[in-house]
């Protein structure tokens, strides 16, 4: 077993590569291109374990994880209000990032558990598309109230109707109709390559991530603290919750993974429209720039012996 | 230069995440077309370098009449202008078939 | 055998996700890259064949899908004219279209053909190149009268040197120089990733199709029912020829996809710059809106089952 | 504003398909060069959103003598204007060595 | 038109090699900000079809006051026109929010 | 054996494409994202081999060949003065493309070794990367000497931190601390598509050459000369010193390879900066036109026969 994941490594290389203001730049094509894949992926093989069980024993859970991405906002606003003196807006949509869930950090978690052969209930891609949306409507509500200005059609379009959502669910859908045996032709492109294409794609997160960092010396040390500690305290959340479902040690821990995870795709975008207000510098400085290198630098490890404490205290 | 061939040009700079709102508004506010380029630049609100959707740039032309050009410079000041990455401009430009705008 | 191929399951996802209007996108990049590994993949399957037989053999069939492409056009012309009451450079264009193939139903095709095992003759993608041209020298002919204007080396230049025959071309002779052995070392990126590469374009297919019916309300029933109709016509003198040239169940099958396809690549191309009076628009919607869905969801079954009744009615 | 280093600049947007004959045209009518930027954009003839070839937009300048932009407009409006999704526009620019142009 | 909104809009359109080194020099030169587009084109310097990297152009427009763009200009013509492929023209429009360029 | 690799038949249609004028282009992001893909594949290949030998041991071989990529522009130069009647500028640039390196040569060369199961040292993309840098600082200073106006800092920027350096050295980093096991997981998409992907990236290396060729009538026949000339001339200078520092046949043969290929990357990029007065046209003319073509075609073969002989004559 290899002390470092090799994907972590290119990783390192963007980030290394920015700091050193190199001209590597991957295309923004190359970028979607490898985001759609992993999506697409994702949800595949979501799809195929959804098959394989009764729909109707998934509810719960469901249920479960809706609720905690929609609690977890509500604990995350008053920190940056109260403590980080943040105004409204920016404290809402900060809120949101951290209630919803980062796909690069899920994807990359399912790659260390991999390499390491732990097991994890396989329709964890369900619960990832489900906590990407409660969220972003509590930080909405947070930061305007209940208003009647609020135009909630829009803001259901740019939720339910974004890039992540549709090729997650999209995914979900495909594989879950189609079975292991229908997606054998596709999955040269699709399995095969995953890790490859998890490479690429971190390559350029590590470009994105050290540019954000050159915002952080403005935002002084409460965001760095908040970037991480939010993780952490999310983490304890859903490893708990984790256990309280039934689940298995390493579905525990992926769940763990992804309360701790700040979404940098789906929120940012729904906040720019919703909440304009909100500085998007501040939100991505903390999701990208802090919490994602992280979690998949760090965070990962303790939130799987996190899950197996729980698991070792409480009993499975 | 000023002769019935005269229209506005008003070019929008601003985040990619705007364009869905912003061509449902010029369309109600009279423009009868427009054309996106993508693009990056930097500016009070920072560098955004095009490396990935946020942070992304387009640059959006629309050709119209003095009144609709006014009304859209009028409409982005008031409801873009102080949340958003923006920059407008406008110029006159002589147009063939001025029918069309 | 799954009752739905997993690849038409993205062309649905695409269809869905522009019929809610969803943000997904794909980068014309990413349609450019897959289309170009589609069309080199099948020139290249096509070339290893075509090294394996005499060439000299393949001399009448070649001469009989040129034949049956300059003809099919002369069907649809007055139709379009007459029932249809469209000016003579919308009927043209429109018939050139419905003359000439669809790679991307091709290889839907070919996709089919392969999960349930039926052979064909492998040199279909020979007779798919040549299929794509006469249509289109036809149509100009039909729009303009064999007129001394028409700048006939700009058309030829159009024609033969667009990307779809280049590629396919291209393809055909890399094969049939280096043969099964010379590929193998690019045999996993162009053969084994081939569906997945597929599905992806199906997905962007399924996109561009849901846009064009937008415009199918503004022209009418009588498009619908000549996208449909037309096909199933041409499937049938596709089927007829196959069957006379003394082709396998699944070569007569694939004769008849072929036949009853409609371009949207290199057509719409060439009447665009020498057919510039006939409305695009038209045109796209019937082969793309309606033609390329009915037969990639309907069609490719129907014209299988004709295959098969031919054969058992006249013999083999 | 109007000194000899006064130049026209023309500027076209029309569907990527006619950049060849456009080019060649150009050149027959006295451009001295071109830059082409991708777009898209929406007018008349619909939603042209570059998602795939035929529905691609190009944006081609060109910087010239008012005689040649003269011809240049007159070219398109003969030609082009009534068969292709096609804008075109001109303005004064102030140029860097115009005997360039 | 020369009120108090009306800026300089400098376009420049050259070599990609030359991005880092302009707009460095732009914002020493008193430049508040940048848009850059990817372009093609033909000039004097041949065929630059953006095929790959070396064969690339940009197209940066900086909208500014009148002195610095007469700083740009000059410092064009001075350090960069002669060895380059690169055309600079300017003129003026009229922007929201003078104070901020 | 196949008497001509696949590979170079993709070259060919790119030529043939570009020559006849054909529409075929592909988009500059795939050009992009497959030189990303090749520069990280050739990186962690030689990084997995440093690993398994002693670091010191190369230290010789990394000084001779930085040492080779020194004294090459020497030889270059004085030729491209007085024979070719170039300026100053003009011939210190040419100089820098010949003494530095050419990737898409070596990946080439790479895939002629392996279909012909010849070894060679592994360690070869180092050597690689060590000669990108040599020759572009010889060649700063044969055309402005050692002026007090060069900002070195800009020249060290652009040199070390360009796309190819940065890849291919943080493919070799990466390969070196992840060692053979940790890349199996991305090994589909580096190692078994390089192939396939050096297909495209060749495609597209014919479509520029062509286009590059327009320019060579005006240049006259010295720079044909040249472009065929300097590389066999440096071929003999790369066998010799493979010979003279031990190595294999095949590694001495693949160090003629590099000693022959001309830079059209990281060379131009540099020399545009650093020495604005030379006319790229002439430079990139000979380096992609002449010498890239000559050395795929013919030069491979070549130079293996050479390795051949000198460890014939002058035994192993
Ligand atoms: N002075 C300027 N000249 C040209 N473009 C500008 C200028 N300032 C800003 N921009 C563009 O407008 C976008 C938004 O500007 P800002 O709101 O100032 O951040 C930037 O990302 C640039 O692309
Ligand atoms: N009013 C306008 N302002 C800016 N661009 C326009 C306008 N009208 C049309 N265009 C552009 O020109 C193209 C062709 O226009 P049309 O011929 O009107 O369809 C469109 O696809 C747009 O990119
Ligand atoms: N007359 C012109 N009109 C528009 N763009 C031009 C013109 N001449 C040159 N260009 C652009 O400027 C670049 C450099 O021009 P040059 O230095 O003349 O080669 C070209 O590659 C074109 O993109
Ligand atoms: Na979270
Ligand atoms: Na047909
Ligand atoms: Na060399």
């Amino acid at each position: 077993m290899a002390v470092i994941d090799p994907i972590i490594l290119f990783f390192l290389l963007g980030l290394a590569a920015s700091a050193m203001r190199s001209e590597l730049r991957l295309p923004a094509a190359v970028y979607d291109f490898v985001s759609i894949l992993l999506l697409l992926a994702i949800g595949l093989k979501g799809g195929v374990e959804l098959a394989r069980q009764p729909f109707g024993s998934l509810l719960p859970q469901m249920l479960a994880v809706v609720l905690m991405g929609s609690m977890l906002p509500l604990v995350a606003f008053p920190v940056l209000r109260l403590i980080g003196r943040m105004n409204r807006a920016d404290a809402a949509s900060i809120a949101a990032h951290y209630g919803s869930v980062s796909v690069g950090t899920y994807a990359v978690a399912v790659s260390w558990f991999d390499a390491r052969q732990i097991d994890f209930e396989a329709h964890m891609p369900l619960l990832l598309t489900l906590l990407e949306v409660p969220a972003i409507l509590v930080g909405i509500v947070l930061a305007r109230g209940l208003s009647r200005e609020t135009r909630w059609s829009d803001v259901a379009h740019e939720v339910f109707l974004g890039k992540g959502i549709v090729l997650l669910l999209g995914g979900l859908l495909i594989g879950w109709i189609a079975g292991e045996d229908g997606l054998v032709s596709i999955k040269p492109l699709f399995i095969d390559l995953f890790k490859g294409f998890l490479a690429i794609f971190l390559l350029e997160m590590g470009l994105i991530a050290a540019a954000q960092l050159g915002t952080l010396r403005r935002h002084g040390v409460f965001l760095l603290l908040f970037g991480i500690g939010m993780p952490l305290f999310s983490s304890v959340v859903g490893a708990a919750l984790g256990w309280g479902l039934g689940l298995s040690v390493g579905g525990t821990a992926m769940l763990a993974v992804l309360a701790a995870s700040a979404s940098y795709i789906a929120v940012p975008a729904a906040m720019r429209i919703s909440v304009p207000d909100a500085n998007p510098t501040l939100s991505l400085t903390a999701s990208l720039g802090i919490t994602f290198p992280f979690n998949i630098l760090l965070g990962i490890p303790i939130y799987y012996a996190l899950a197996q404490q729980l698991h070792a205290w409480l009993g499975s | 230069m000023s002769n019935d061939h005269t229209r506005k040009l008003v070019t929008i700079i601003t985040e990619a995440a705007l364009e869905h709102s912003l061509l449902r508004d010029f369309k109600r506010l009279g423009a009868k077309g427009h054309t996106i380029t993508e693009a990056r630049g930097s500016g009070h609100r920072g560098v955004r370098s095009a490396g990935w959707e946020s942070n992304s740039n387009i640059r959006i032309e629309v050709i119209c009449n003095e009144a609709v050009a006014q009304a859209i410079t009028q409409h982005l000041q008031d409801q873009y202008y102080a949340n958003y990455a923006m920059v407008v401009y406008s110029s006159d430009v002589s147009v063939l078939r001025p029918d069309k705008f």
